[in-house]
């Protein structure tokens, strides 16, 4: 699965994009960022307030409840602020 | 079919309205918002402001926005240019312009596809003030009041 | 300040956004109307149009239009441009274009300066048919409609 | 006292403009059309559907019950159709 961070999730996770393999009980979005919350204290930054954290699987915004699977490409930003 | 472009080169707004217009004599409007980078956020003067965005999902989803705009109105023509990357004071960064038989079609598909890219296309703005510090914009409520308004349609599509 | 012409010949949509935004940075979003001769009138092809005018009122009438847009709206610059003459379809006859620090002051004074230009400024329009015949263009009741909405403004100036 | 005309209006009335002299009882827009009107037949046509008669006294959009005066201009058209 591959995971992709923006703007300032991008910084405060460190990174930009990473590979993951959660394992199996891991079936939603918010099951996932809870995982990933566990993998470093900049990951856990990234995700501490969540209501600034937006998500989109395979390139359409999701919800926690959003399903997820293996292959899947999973991105966390902040709310958008283009135009 | 919505001309969707994601790009750090600027944009030459004439060239757009000519390559929207080209060949036709049906358009009886085109509607245009021409977003530009101000020098001052919050009341702070800024630098520069570098845009990041998602590539490939950008795409996808400005053109599921100007989708959406050409089910609601008869539409003749859209084109939606952003920019990314660092901009200066001054420099455009957005281009949304419509074509339509009529005005109200084409000014009111404009202000929807600006109001919808706002709240629905995955670009960030960071800001870099003259300390040398440097902030990420943080989304406005209005942005979102903006792109609610759109939910029940106001007026009918037609003149 | 707007800048307000009427003119035969054609203008120039880049220079006049050159010009609305020259040496300046606090202009955030620019919203342009552009209307342009249609070739078909009522479903009847159309062969050329004529603007008549009233020189000297059409030039106040549209000085105040824009004056009374600069009342409602946080505007930084306004441009207004009508041709009159013999025009052919696909010819622009009409430029409005707005510049405001936000984006909704600019879209929301373009669409109310071209409805009120239609409604309230001597222009007379006439249009030429395949057949040699010709006559004079009625005014439209969607028009005094479009022109009415802005007697009770909907929403706030600023964004 | 200069009149002036437009688009079918002007047709009808056969000219663009004209300098008048009314007597002192026209002290109205709605006078003046009437007194207009018994020029020619072309002006009575000009005036024969006054729901699609517009009207400026010194450029400013006017109604039936607007004074005029000597030295003023005013103007008749058909409702606008610009933009």
């Amino acid at each position: 699965m591959k995971i992709l961070y923006f703007a300032w999730l991008r910084e405060k996770a460190g990174t930009a994009a990473e590979e993951v393999e959660p394992p199996a009980g891991v079936r939603t979005v918010a099951d996932l960022i809870a995982w990933l919350s566990a993998r470093s204290p900049g990951h856990a930054a990234a995700f501490a307030d969540l209501a600034t954290v937006r998500c989109a699987v395979n390139q359409d915004f999701a919800g926690p409840e959003t399903p997820i699977a293996p292959g899947d490409e999973v991105a966390f930003f902040p709310p958008v602020t283009g135009g | 079919m919505a001309r969707i472009v994601v790009q750090e080169a600027p944009f030459d707004t004439a060239a757009e309205i000519a390559r929207l217009t080209a060949g036709r004599t049906d358009i009886g409007g085109i509607g245009l918002f021409l977003g530009v980078v101000r020098d001052t956020a919050g009341g702070r003067p800024i630098v520069a402001m570098t845009l990041e965005h998602y590539p490939g999902m950008t795409e996808r989803a400005l053109g599921a926005i100007a989708a959406e705009a050409e089910t609601r109105w008869p539409l003749l023509g859209c084109t939606v240019i952003h920019r990314v990357g660092r901009l200066m004071p001054g420099d455009p960064i957005v281009l949304v312009a419509t074509a339509s038989a009529h005005r109200q079609a084409a000014l009111d598909a404009c202000a929807f596809l600006i109001d919808w890219l706002k709240t629905k296309a995955p670009f960030w703005k960071r800001e870099e003030f003259r300390d040398g510090s440097s902030a990420w914009v943080a989304a406005r409520a209005e942005d979102d009041a903006a792109a609610a308004r759109w939910l029940t349609p106001r007026r009918a599509a037609a003149e």
